[in-house]
């Protein structure tokens, strides 16, 4: 293993040291153990996989608008990691249950979670936008690596019901040094549980490179904790995809849990508040830009006689009307109702807090009670900044 | 009626619970073909099978993060905790996930499970072994937090927390796990008295003394010990102690006008100190003294020879009353 | 005299620390590089180097479990932890191993760690970057608990902090990380107020305002407010959470006779509530009505477009002024 | 692998699946790779290692009998591990510095740690028995695995001082389940920390097999992590030796870090406070007792020509005098004054502390004065229980 085989981040990415299906140039290579789970991946198909990765590449880039625009709070971009989110969601079945971080919303395009939906905990709307009982996903994850532990719990449970279903955990190169995640392949391991472990490396956590959590491709972890890892291109949607299916299947078949690491890249910032030229060269961006998700796929299809220009241009007309949506959907997110702070902490009646609940919602009334006006010093206070409320 | 000490109570109702709902597991380290260091779980591993009662690896964050991804899928675990101290590498699960999820998930996802916590000193144990870690969950948001006493409450209580939709820390006062009490275990759940009410356990008239865990038995000791010698102590076993039963304790206060607190954590922001405060807010114009405060030390849980001169007595409590009563001799009459 | 923001001031404070001792060693997750989430560390690894600011891997149990270490070995490590809702995978470490070597070890191990915690909410982020973890903290013997509120004490205080041999929890106002301040950068430590003792803001006499950390500016503006209804206020700045400064809140107190505690934390069980029984024990006989607090609720904490009706802000703490003097169509008036 | 490579707890202990110099008959097997770290072992020292593992096990017999005659509170006994401890800490230099678990009494008796220092923290006399500065032996630990992040640190430490010392962290076999061991290894791995983990397979963790916390031998954990990792004869305390010695060379030459597994046995119970006959069978007994770590020991000197009769009579004197020290240490190690219990919480004074103090030396001294008698309702409970103090 020579240094040139690390790229500017540290790690391997040589073809040769992951499974790739389809080379950034386009072209299919040809892999035994793993073409055969994606021989029904016809043209078609193919296409619809493009699109997906399209139309959420879309749906980022609109999303990071609102946010400059002020109609977020914040956004954390999946830009350059479609291939990993898409090809290992539609891998998925219905009933299947999936545990994200905050950076998977072209997993959660996949489950069929809305625009409205996906916006409303980034707006700062609501703790969470969608039911995860409807859409067999998770409410976001923010604390780095728990999540892990949740999957590998579902899927315990699942297994002691007999289903043959499966839980996924998604998290990141960085996550992979929390305690967590760790304890995850432990318990996994231990239980025989169906759960997939798959981390998208995309080489940064924040501003630490991933060379800093490991000085070991991330796959290889798996091993040691009694599950089998691979090493997946995870910008090679085709790859990720039999990757994902080849886990799946030995999940459903009580084989237990799989590591799948997704060796991709972040594009843009951390999130809309992080600024990357303090920590990366724009080399590495020209670099990976090269291994674009969504290129090689089209220059696979037009290899295989697809009109792709017709294919791009359906695509994008749908992409902007979805982004349209997106846009449409944000001012729809209803502002919260003040008391509504208090809906939820409990499933039932807590006597203390019910009192705190009175209490400001008397507080509040004063303030909409012109006869009774707020007692004398915070009427001054409420006249000094304008009635704030 | 059956005679049953507080630890073979606590099976009885894990039993129970088990027995009466296939979604209720209990998950923990040695819980299962030991029994668990306290026999708590005795004989169930072999009555409900592996998958019910779950020996896990030696993980607290992995039981607890594992426990939820049950809830999320419906079951209700019951988690042991082996001790007091080890509970802090699974705090993270605990005030992030287990307090937060209902929350966050808009009320979609619940969180019914149930933590139990053998706690408190007195057993000449090692480190991190005789801990009362609770002021930390009651203050946390999102969680209850109970601790029971005797057998016959031990019993009821354990399946109210199981059968509850909400994360219960559940504190069991393991020094006591040897005591016996009456169980009734033909009692129905709704007949009994609800998690969150405490319970007056002895009447008096000039002090009311309130505790929860094992210095419950040396807070009737001491009403006992003090009637001898003319005071009248109104003893009350909180139970809970997030929510706290205020009207409970404010009624009591209000005839009393006194008010002693007694737990074997450290003073400092322990539960006393909410305690205090809020009693204090409510009931301002009835008190005759300042709520007094008797505590562990705030210092870490001493060695096994010294943890008599760091947890609450008879004696102390006594001084305690004393200083609540502002009698001579007291520590209330020195001037700090 | 340089004007500085309160960020820059413990970048600069940090700086000095660094420079002055070389077993002093910056940890935490991007804030070599990259100079912090908040820039406070901005351009130490430069100029100190990867081995005195160190990157780490993004574990906080592995951060507090190697800084403990350091210290084993006599370095004095100073870990941020990026937001105050991350510290929990940690808590472990801090309360079973920070907080007890020294007693653990009879003296012999110290563990002088500083450990940084950007605190508090209003700045409209997601879940777990707003969060308020101090009363666990100072839940905790062992540990030292403190909180800076302006650039001056900020650079001094971070200073205190590293020299000092026990733990300290250092927390830092986030929202007020740039609000701008005079700090005298050639000030000695010697001359500087102690870590432990509390800053009297303004001078005031119907009532005592103890907070800490951002809301030390809302209650200086509340200060203003009241004087203008001719109201006067004793604004504390408490400093420190762990030990609390009581002569110096006692004092105020026994010629005010009436208290209103602010934090943004929960609270049940929060410092507000220790200071409150405290308080409540060491001047009964001086106080005119019950403390009263002004805390955030006792939820987690909330979404951004619902913050401002969880933090205490100006009409609250007036609201809190106005309860503990019993004046008209304050919530005190109300029978809960 | 066949099931009938595992023992009755589940893992692999053939000879050829780890590092063994010594059988458990007492022949010397030869090994290219470790053979040259122990040339230096004549019998001479191979029966000083002897000594050792004789007299730990001698004072662990000991203490046993002192906890159930009630002068200690609690004891881990040791026996079965006495290869594994000794062999490692016979490795190190006296400026390395380890991290221990409870167990490791053994260790201690090598750093020089004395009776009554090593009872003292059982008997409950004091939170610990030895400053660590002067045995170079951290006090013992009982939350499970924290000590492997401290020996973590430290060695992060001495690697940027210069030092070519090393620190090692010993454990359990259950500990590899906790967050803290695995943040370990990442931690070692990115920093190159000069560290040797040294992970003492027992077969139990209380009542659970190892198999419940892993179905890999955990020695393979190391590699996904970024280190070597050796899996070695625990009960063969020449190839322990050797494993320690090639982990502490690439320790002190900037390799990093090394994960140990030694494969042993607790023959006795977790603590004095346990019942192992509740989680295990005698067949597993009667299996590991074949394979005791000191008769190997006295058959290989007995072979090499060694009287190992007059050296066993001498041990077991020395071992006798040894036990007889400990017997009258404990006795001498005094009880705590009371007012003691405030030390050493803080470094510096503390004003909330130095009050408690007060208001406790107050209160006991109201017992003391026979003029003012403790107040009125305390002096009736006192008179009760007929003064308690
Ligand atoms: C426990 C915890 N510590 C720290 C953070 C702050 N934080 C948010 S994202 C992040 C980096 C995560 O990196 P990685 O796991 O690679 O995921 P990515 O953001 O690259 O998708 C950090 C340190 C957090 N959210 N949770
Ligand atoms: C964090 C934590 N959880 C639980 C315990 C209780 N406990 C003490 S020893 C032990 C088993 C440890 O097993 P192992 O790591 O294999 O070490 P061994 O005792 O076999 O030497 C457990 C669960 C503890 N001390 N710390
Ligand atoms: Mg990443
Ligand atoms: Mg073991």
């Amino acid at each position: 293993m020579t240094p040139s085989d690390r790229d500017a981040t540290g790690l391997l990415t040589r073809p040769d040291q992951f499974v790739q299906l389809v080379t950034p140039g386009g072209e299919r290579r040809h892999d035994a153990e793993y073409d055969p789970w994606v021989a029904d991946v016809d043209s078609t198909a193919l296409g619809r996989l493009y699109r997906d990765m399209a139309i959420v590449r879309r749906l980022d880039t609109e999303a990071t608008a609102l946010q400059r625009q002020g109609e977020l709070g914040l956004w954390p971009p999946l830009a350059g990691q479609e291939a990993a989110q898409i090809g290992s969601a539609r891998a998925l079945r219905d009933d299947d249950f999936v545990f994200t971080s905050y950076r998977e919303h072209g997993v959660a395009w996949c489950r069929g979670v809305g625009p409205a939906e996906l916006l409303t905990v980034w707006r700062g709307s609501a703790a969470s936008g969608w039911n995860p009982y409807e859409r067999g996903m998770a409410v976001p994850q923010i604390i780095i690596g728990a999540q892990a532990l949740h999957a590998t719990g579902y899927a315990m449970g699942l297994a002691w019901e007999g289903s043959d279903a499966a839980s996924v955990a998604y998290f990141g190169d960085g996550a992979t040094s929390e305690g967590d995640v760790n304890e995850a392949l432990v318990f996994a391991a231990s239980f025989d549980a169906p759960v997939v472990f798959f981390c998208q490396n995309n080489q940064w956590a924040i501003s630490e490179p991933v060379g800093l959590q490991s000085k070991q491709p991330l796959a290889r972890r798996a091993d040691g904790f009694g599950m089998p890892g691979i090493r997946v291109d995870g910008n090679d949607v085709l790859a990720v995809l039999a990757a994902t299916r080849v886990a799946l299947d030995r999940a459903r078949r009580g084989g237990g849990p799989t590591f799948i690491e997704a060796v991709t890249y972040r594009i843009g910032p951390h999130t809309t508040a992080d600024d990357p030229k303090r920590y990366r060269t724009d080399d590495e961006l020209v670099e990976w830009g090269t291994r674009d998700p969504l290129t090689r796929v089209l220059a696979l299809l037009a290899a295989s006689g697809v009109d792709t220009d017709a294919l791009e241009g359906e695509v994008a007309d749908e992409a902007g009307r979805a982004a349209a949506e997106l846009r449409t959907a944000v001012t729809t997110i209803p502002d919260p109702e003040p008391m509504s702070v208090f809906d939820h902490v409990y499933a039932e009646p807590n006597s203390h807090l019910a009192r705190q609940r009175d209490h400001y919602a008397r507080y509040l009334a004063m303030f909409d009670d012109a006869d009774q006006t707020p007692a004398s010093t915070s009427a001054a206070a409420t006249q000094a900044e304008g009635g704030a409320r | 009626m059956t005679t049953l000490t507080l630890a073979k109570a606590l099976n009885a109702g894990l039993r129970r619970a088990l027995a009466g709902d296939d979604k209720v597991v209990l998950m923990g380290e040695d819980i299962g073909t030991l029994g668990g260091v306290f026999r708590v779980t005795d004989g169930l591993k072999a009555e409900f099978g592996a998958h019910r009662v779950v020996d896990t690896p030696l993980s607290e964050a992995g039981i607890l993060g594992t426990a939820v991804g049950l809830a999320y899928r419906g079951f209700r675990p019951v988690v042991e905790i082996q001790f007091d101290g080890f509970i802090y590498p699974g705090f993270d699960q605990i005030v992030a996930q287990v307090a937060k999820l209902h929350y966050r998930s808009r009320g979609n996802v619940r969180m019914p499970l149930t933590i139990r916590v053998p706690f408190g000193g007195g057993i000449g144990a090692a480190e991190h072994h005789s801990e009362s870690p609770e002021a930390y969950f009651a203050h946390t948001a999102g969680l209850r937090v109970v601790a029971c006493s005797d057998p016959a409450d031990a019993y009821v209580m354990i399946q109210q927390a199981i059968a509850g939709d909400d994360p219960v820390l559940f504190f069991e006062p393991k020094r006591r796990y040897h005591v016996r009490g009456d169980v009734d275990e033909t009692a129905s759940l709704a007949d009994a008295r609800p998690l969150g009410v405490a319970s007056l356990v002895a009447s008096g008239s000039d002090v009311t003394l309130v505790t929860y865990g094992a210095l419950v038995q040396t807070a009737r000791d001491a009403a006992i010990a003090a009637a001898e010698d003319g005071v009248s102590i109104e003893v009350i076993d909180l139970r809970s102690l997030a929510p706290v039963d205020y009207p409970t304790v404010e009624a009591s206060v209000r005839r009393t006008g006194r008010l002693v607190i007694a737990h074997e954590a450290g003073q400092q922001g322990g539960v006393g100190a909410e305690l205090a405060a809020s009693i204090t807010e409510r009931c301002f114009e009835f008190l005759e003294a300042a709520p007094v405060r008797v505590t562990g030390h705030d210092i870490p849980y001493p060695p096994a020879k010294l943890e008599r001169h760091h947890l609450p007595d008879l004696d102390r409590i006594l001084d305690g009353v004393d200083r609540a009563l502002g009698r001579p001799n007291s520590l209330s009459g020195v001037e700090a």
